[in-house]
């Protein structure tokens, strides 16, 4: 039982990186842009977190820098994809490649560096409910701060009237741009909210999740957040439960393997990646679904007067 | 007298390929009802995405009752009071109608009273829409509707309407007409633009004729006639058609009870679709877009193979399931209305354009022998008189007529058996649309199946032999042209043909 | 303000002036890095673009790298000409390298040179079937490719994980995650001695040629391509986009497959879980960079493996982090791409329009 | 940061392959060394620690030894290249420290028949090529040692890397240690399937955590899982190097490998000319200095201490082993018999749990 609250507490902390990642990336594929660059902004601004808070010592500048540095990749990327109208895709995979050496290649000295110690979270009182204290109120404020902004996206996105804006720029750039709606600027705005939250998102793997840094320390993660947005069909709260439920598994593999489950372990390694192949077939089975929310230029170009 | 409500003057606006506007002036009284005239591509829509804010002129003033204005984008407009119903909807397909109007007007507005707003405005004008309903769920009339309810929401001075009317029945385009005359009294200008010449002479009390970017008249089309209007645009009135009457021979394309349930989910469900076609008759099939024109093209063309085998069959063959190469060999070919990106590859030349439904120049082997494929285009274009770079300039380099010519040209130069065609001049100028038609009569002439289908009553009436109307993914019995009346075809639009006039049509038949 | 014009026709001098405008800038901006990082620039341009090429060894070990990465990236092309966006070619790599490995292990003292032949086979059927997985759900669920091949790359390490700690683990080799070293039979024929290029080249070659035939000559090739520029074109002309997604993927992973067949039966000699080694992402950077044209894949299979040896050599060299190949390969490719905006794309300086009040 | 003072000198003129009476080095010219490394030198763990053996080199040795090396060489095509390459380079003396350098190393060793190559971890020897590798798993015992007396669910948890017979050697050690001062210990064993995935480590020791364990350790090369019993309050060791400072509360103590004192008496060898192959591998452990724990917990009990410093005189006199029988594996077999001393060759393929450690060897089974 106990074990089971444990387990809950650890799928809620390992989802909130993916979390944050694929909300990010959510926002910037309403708007119609696809980032596959997302390995690559976890990884600087994962070093950039890290660097900020070696050298301050606040993990609140840290995140600051983390959310800074995704920002600006994004920029660059928006700025390329948006404005030069180069292919979605392959700036993507240049961002995720860049990305990589670049943190590598700044990152080198730091690889060494440790973190100040921090203080554990606890929400008075609630914290120390039995089972569910630990499991729940025990995190990470940031832990919290996900599933608040999964929520705040929710108004955001389908209540609020510039959220209806940014669906409109991913539904049909043209109609928006006739309406005068400054497209490329909504765009380019989406993009750098995206790479912001996948910045946050780096910055809470190397400085909270695993507070360290070596290379390539994400580690895949910002692949799974682009999938997770597919699998959640571009929902925030299903990308929430998605993330939550990779972390799930993610979890559940070495659970499995701790209570003496026979199974390869190679098998168990795959079982997150094939689950999302899975449900990824399931839900793109029916068109109509995909079509009524998946934003209907995803990843076209769109430049205006041509 | 006041000020105009809207004067412009020595506006220019060139694009790297031509100047589309050329010093253009023109002047808007409050209350007028100004209709702008002239060929496909006379720079009409960029006058008005001027005016709009949309595109910036390079040169020109502009006065809006009286003030010098630079109006830098359509808020800016809006904010003056100009609203515009666009040529190709504005509209976001997943949205509700209430949500497609809130992102036309300017903020401070809460959705539920937006919805109100619509509701109000709606009964005022007699425009009856459910704000809560998805767009793609709409047809293209009331796709319409909500355009304008969405500008008259503004509470414009100025309405620019670009072309209304090319996708409405010719009720709803009543409908339309009181709406606008109802505005115009109330002291609203209106810009409007369309190349129905009946139409402008009944609604409009100005009138800007343009070619080739630059104000070649100005009148009171009230009290012009179609050919003193027709030459002030063209510069001379279209050629006559001839028609002939030719003895029919045997039956090409039959189609029965064909009953196919939508692909898309915002698309049309056909129901028991039968019609007939014989060598050297042109078939029309009326109706407004958007009730299964698509669908059954696709049937048709072999682009949708979903058919029972029956329910399609060519020169006596079941060809249901048959893909678009197979049909073709049988001598099936087909113009879509999409020109770019179906009809033709936008990136790609002429040439390789031609490969799309052309294999003359395909070796058994699948080998291309890239000069014979040259030669034809070349000859294509010189047939038909197609104004192009040469066969390799990028289809997406043509403008729309002459694009339109070249691949009207690429079917009927494969010496087909059976024509199926779509919006043969759709958004096509008056020059052009005559040779395009003259090119099917002789096809006919010659022997040939035509199927047409066109949403332009008149273009029907002129061409074809025989009519159906389609409407609601149903088709009307076929009614000999010169027993068809505009009233009638109209009605049928709505889908109203009772069984009674089934059977006195079929008696007829 | 910048402004971008569209070009009536897209520009043939910058088509290729595009990329060398590319290289150049990347060169700029590695003098920087190199000033910065207090290195000597012109030994660093030499160790990267002078060195790899100094010597015949030297080139054939660059045509050693740069096989692989041409042979996957032609397939590579087919797929992004046709739309289908394959970024799990290392999955169908590491499964046809495991599936021509299987085939190596059954060759002995006794096998004829024709085990070659079938080990080719092998690893062209297993990044086919790889890749089948992928065109399947995407034909018959609608899955999108981009994420299926991408997490079957995952799956497939993990099986080749998998077989090489168990079932064809060396019984000989202290339980160490390997194959047996297979027999000398099996190894890919070289073209000469004293150096490891072997008849991969050749077959990397004419697929060069056929692919330039198969895009540019061929009714086949063009009804493959025209779903990628415009799907209901191809519909309407009658060309199945089924076939075609199948065709690019079935290409694809049997080309990917096929170069991992090369590397196992050929440099490396037996299977372990260090096979997957990023060719097939860094191919899908040639094909980019070649811009998906035959030829132009052949010059950016080498460039990118001269940057790969390159980095080696600033290491052993210059004492620079190996890293640095990943900073000037994606920088190669931002610029790349930045700069093939002026093939479609005039760029103009123009004033903002003076704000004029609206009152 | 790669911690090299200059650049080598220039080469010397390109040697084809086949050439390989490569001109000989004249007397005074140091001797070139390289080291191909299979991880970045920042990855805090196994290349990490061959980096520091490589400065001590130099710095042992100063302007007598030219070092260089590459990292991030991949086990396949690519690590016969650099090797080539290091060779052609002038090198005399080249240390490749990865298992999967072994046949690339054989290949080119042949080649060059006046280098000498090194080969970390491998079996396969030649006349110019030989294998080292140091005895990790005397350090996990000694982690064991504390392990069983500090634990208090009676549960220790691993981190494994790949299941090789090196990482299964270095459980059993760590689980035999802990048996040693209480028979009541169990470990339990959780595959990452990587030897270096922070994230996936951290994952790892979570779960392990949850399920019970109150003491961690690992066959990974990060930092990881001491972080995360920090963070969640329960205790583990340092692996490779020292690494108190990222866990102190939860720092038991650290498995160090010290590569130096073998590099330093390889160099030596070498320029003494007196090196010379072995059939089997060279395999240095406390002993040697090669192996050591090291920064024990304040809060370790002095009995506990006590028997470390025994455990580790025995060892270095060899009144100790650890591998002696009788050894059950954990479905009872007899593995090692009554009173026998396993030797390296039994070390180098244990494919099994000893009792006490729960679970089977992954693809164990088969053979
Ligand atoms: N190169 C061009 N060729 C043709 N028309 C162009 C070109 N550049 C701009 N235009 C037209 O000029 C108008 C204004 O362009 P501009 O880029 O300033 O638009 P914008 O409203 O600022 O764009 P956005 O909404 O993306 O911010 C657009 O409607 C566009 O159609
Ligand atoms: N964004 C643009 N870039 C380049 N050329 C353009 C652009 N927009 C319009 N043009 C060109 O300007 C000319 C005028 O076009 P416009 O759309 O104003 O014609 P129109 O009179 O509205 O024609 P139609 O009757 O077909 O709607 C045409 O030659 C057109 O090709
Ligand atoms: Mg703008
Ligand atoms: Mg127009």
């Amino acid at each position: 039982m106990e074990s089971y609250s444990l387990l809950l507490a650890a799928t809620l902390n390992a989802g909130t990186v993916l979390a944050l990642a694929a909300l990010g990336l959510l926002i910037n594929e309403k708007a119609g842009i696809v980032n596959l660059g997302a390995e690559g902004m976890l990884l600087c601004s994962a070093l950039a977190g890290f660097v900020t808070v070696v050298h301050t010592g606040n993990d609140w500048l840290g995140f600051a820098a983390g959310i800074g540095a995704g920002a600006l990749l994004a920029a660059m990327f928006g700025l390329l994809v948006i404005w030069l109208n180069t292919n979605q895709y392959a700036t993507g995979l240049a961002l995720s490649l860049f990305g990589a050496g670049f943190s590598a290649f700044a990152g080198v000295r730091y690889v060494q560096e440790k973190l100040p110690e921090r203080p554990h979270f606890s929400i008075p009182v609630l914290g120390d409910i039995p089972l569910v204290g630990p499991a729940l109120f025990r995190q990470h404020p940031l832990v919290y701060f996900t599933i608040a902004l999964a929520g705040w996206l929710i108004w955001f996105l389908y209540r609020s009237r510039t959220g209806l804006v940014l669906r409109s720029v991913g539904e049909s750039p043209e109609s928006a741009h006739a309406l005068g709606y400054p497209v490329r600027r909504i765009r380019l705005m989406a993009v750098i909210a995206g790479g912001a939250l996948c910045g946050l998102a780096g910055a809470y793997v190397s400085v909270i999740y695993t507070p360290l840094w070596v290379e390539g320390m994400v580690a895949g993660k910002g692949w799974i957040a682009l999938a997770l947005t597919t699998f959640a069909t571009w929902r925030p709260a299903r990308v929430l439960l998605g993330a939550y439920l990779f972390g799930g598994v993610t979890m559940l593999q070495f659970h499995l393997q701790g209570i003496g489950v026979e199974v390869p372990s190679q098998f168990l390694t795959m079982l997150p990646y094939i689950a999302t192949v899975v449900v990824l077939a399931l839900i793109s089975r029916n068109p109509a679904w995909i079509r009524a929310n998946m934003p209907a230029s995803l990843g076209k170009p769109f430049y205006p007067g041509s | 007298m006041t000020a105009p409500r809207l004067q412009l003057t020595g506006i220019t606006k060139r694009y790297p390929a031509v100047v589309a506007n050329d010093g253009v002036s023109l002047a808007v009284q409050p209350g007028e009802t100004h209709a702008v005239l002239g060929e496909n591509g006379a720079g009409k829509s960029t006058l008005m995405k001027i005016i709009y804010g949309s595109v910036k002129p390079d040169e020109g003033s502009v006065l809006w009752n009286g003030r010098p204005v630079a109006v830098r984008n359509p808020q800016e407009a809006r904010a003056l009071g100009i609203a515009m119903v666009f040529q190709h909807f504005s509209l976001f397909d997943t949205l509700t109608v209430a949500q497609n109007v809130w992102l036309g007007l300017d903020k401070s507005l809460s959705l539920a009273e937006v919805t109100a707003r619509i509701t109000a405005k709606a009964a005022e004008y007699g425009l009856d829409i459910d704000p809560a309903r998805p767009v793609h769920t709409l047809s293209v009339g009331e796709m319409q509707r909500v355009e304008i309810i969405r500008a008259l929401l503004t509470d414009p001075q100025l309405l620019i309407l670009d072309e209304p009317t090319s996708v409405l029945t010719p009720q709803a385009v009543d409908k339309l007409f009181v709406v606008l005359k109802m505005l115009a009294s109330q002291g609203c200008s209106i810009l409007y633009i369309s190349h129905k010449l009946h139409e402008i002479r009944e609604l409009c009390n100005a009138c800007t004729v343009l070619r080739g970017g630059k104000v070649t008249g100005v009148c009171n089309p009230q009290q012009e006639t179609n050919a003193s209007l027709s030459r002030m645009m063209i510069g001379a009135e279209p050629p006559a058609l001839e028609h002939h009457n030719v003895v029919t021979g045997g039956t090409v394309l039959q189609v029965r009870h064909l009953h196919l349930r939508k692909a898309d989910p915002f698309g049309v469900d056909l129901e028991e679709v039968s019609l007939e076609v014989k060598a050297g008759e042109v078939v029309g099939i009326a109706g407004v877009s958007g009730n299964g024109q698509q669908e059954l093209l696709y049937a048709l063309s072999g682009e949708d193979t979903r058919a029972e085998p029956a329910m399609v069959q060519v020169f006596g063959q079941d060809v249901g399931r048959f893909g678009p190469a197979h049909r073709r060999h049988l001598g099936l070919h087909f113009v879509p209305e999409e020109r770019l990106g179906r009809g033709a590859v936008p990136t790609l030349g002429l040439a390789h354009n031609l490969m799309l439904t052309r294999t003359d120049a395909v070796g058994r082997s699948g080998w291309i022998d890239v000069r014979a494929l040259q030669q034809q285009a070349a000859g294509i274009i010189a047939r038909f008189n197609v104004k192009a770079g040469g066969p390799n300039a990028a289809a997406k380099s043509l403008s729309g007529g002459n694009l339109q010519k070249f691949i009207v040209g690429r079917e009927i130069d494969a010496n087909p058996k059976l024509l199926i065609i779509s919006q043969p001049t759709w958004g096509v100028d008056v020059g052009a649309a005559a040779q395009i038609r003259g090119e099917i009569l002789a096809l006919r002439d010659a022997g040939c199946a035509v199927l047409v289908v066109s949403e332009e009553l008149d273009e029907l009436f002129e061409i074809c032999d025989r009519l159906h109307v389609i409407a609601k993914g149903r088709l009307s019995p076929s009614v000999h042209r010169r027993d068809a009346t505009v009233g009638q075809i109209g009605e049928w639009m709505s889908g109203l043909w009772s069984s009674e006039i089934d059977r006195d049509i079929h008696a007829q038949a | 303000m910048l402004k971008l014009e569209p070009r009536p026709e897209p520009s043939r001098g910058w088509s290729i002036g595009s990329p060398l405008l590319a290289l150049a800038i990347t060169v700029v901006l590695g003098v920087l890095l190199f000033l910065a990082l207090g290195k000597d620039p012109v030994r660093g341009l030499l160790v990267f673009f002078w060195e790899p090429v100094r010597t015949p060894y030297q080139v054939g070990e660059l045509m050693v790298k740069a096989t692989p990465l041409l042979v996957i990236a032609l397939g590579l092309a087919v797929c992004f000409r046709s739309n289908v966006w394959n970024i799990g070619a290392e999955g169908q790599f590491v499964i046809g390298a495991l599936a021509a490995g299987g085939v190596a292990l059954l060759a002995d003292k006794d096998t004829g040179r024709w085990i070659v032949l079938a080990i080719l086979l092998a690893g062209v059927a297993g990044g086919m079937f790889w890749a089948a997985i992928v065109a399947f759900l995407r034909d018959r669920f609608n899955a999108s490719e981009i994420l299926v091949s991408l997490m079957l790359v995952y799956v497939a390490d993990q099986v080749l994980s998998y077989m090489v700690f168990g079932p064809w683990k060396d019984p000989a080799g202290y339980n160490f995650p390997q194959s047996k070293t297979f027999a000398a039979v099996t190894q890919i024929p070289r073209l000469m001695a004293g150096s490891r290029v072997s008849i991969g080249l050749l077959v990397a070659l004419a697929g060069v040629a056929a692919l330039w035939v198969f895009l540019f000559r061929t009714r086949a090739g063009f009804a493959q391509q025209v779903g990628g520029l415009a799907p209901a074109a191809a519909r309407y002309a009658g060309f199945s986009s089924r076939r075609a997604l199948w065709t690019a993927l079935m290409i694809s992973g049997g080309a990917a497959g096929l170069a991992g067949a090369l590397e196992v039966a050929g440099p490396i000699g037996q299977l372990n879980p260090y096979v997957p080694a990023g060719y097939g992402f860094a191919a899908i950077i040639v094909a980019f960079v070649g811009r998906l044209h035959p030829v132009g894949m052949v010059f950016s299979a080498v460039l990118m493996s001269m940057f790969y040896i390159g980095g080696e050599l600033a290491q052993s060299r210059l004492g620079l982090p190996k890293s640095l190949t990943g900073v000037f390969q994606g920088l190669l490719l931002f610029t790349l791409l930045a700069c093939d905006t002026l093939i479609a794309y005039r760029v103009r300086w123009r004033r903002a329009v003076p704000a004029v009040g609206v009152h | 940061g790669c911690g090299k003072k200059e650049e080598p000198a220039p080469a010397p003129a390109p040697a084809p392959v086949a050439a390989a009476s490569a001109p000989a080095a004249p007397k005074p010219e140091p001797l070139k060394v390289a080291f191909a490394y299979v991880g970045p030198v920042g990855d805090g763990g196994w290349t990490f620690a061959h980096d520091n053996g490589r400065k001590a080199v130099e710095k042992e040795f100063g302007d007598k030894v030219v070092t260089s090396f590459v990292e991030k060489v991949p086990e396949n095509q690519d690590a016969e290249r650099v090797l080539r390459d290091m060779a052609t380079q002038g090198n005399k003396l080249i240390f490749g420290t990865t298992f999967g350098y072994m046949e690339p190393m054989l290949k080119v060793a042949a080649d060059f028949k006046d280098v000498k190559f090194e080969h970390a971890t491998g079996y396969k020897s030649a006349e110019n090529l030989r294998a080292y590798d140091s005895r990790t798993y005397e350090g996990a015992y000694m982690a064991g040692v504390v392990a069983g007396k500090m634990t208090k669910t009676n549960t220790l948890g691993v981190v494994g890397s790949v299941p090789i017979p090196e990482v299964i050697r270095n459980i059993n050690s760590f689980t035999m240690g802990a048996q040693s001062v209480n028979p009541k210990v169990k470990t339990r064993v959780v595959w990452v399937g990587e030897w270096f995935n922070p994230p996936k480590e951290t994952e790892a020791a979570t779960s392990l955590i949850n399920g019970g364990a109150d003491i961690l350790m690992q066959n990974t090369d990060s930092s990881a899982v001491l972080q995360t019993a920090e963070k969640m309050g329960k205790r583990a060791f340092g692996w490779d190097s020292d690494m108190t400072a990222y866990g102190p509360k939860a720092h038991l103590g650290s498995a160090v490998i010290n590569w130096a004192p073998y590099y330093i008496s390889t160099v030596r060898e070498v320029l003494d000319g007196k090196w010379k192959t072995s059939d089997t591998k060279i395999w240095w452990g406390v002993k040697e200095g090669a192996i050591d724990f090291v920064s024990v917990a304040a809060d370790v009990p002095d009995d506990a201490k006590k028997k470390l410093d025994d455990v580790k005189a025995g060892l270095k006199d060899g009144s100790f082993s650890i591998w002696k029988g009788p050894i059950a594996d954990n479905t009872g077999k007899v593995q090692v018999a009554k009173d026998t001393v396993a030797d390296d060759k039994f070390l180098g393929g244990i494919n099994f749990y000893v009792k006490g450690v729960e679970g089977k060897v992954p693809g164990g089974d088969k053979k």
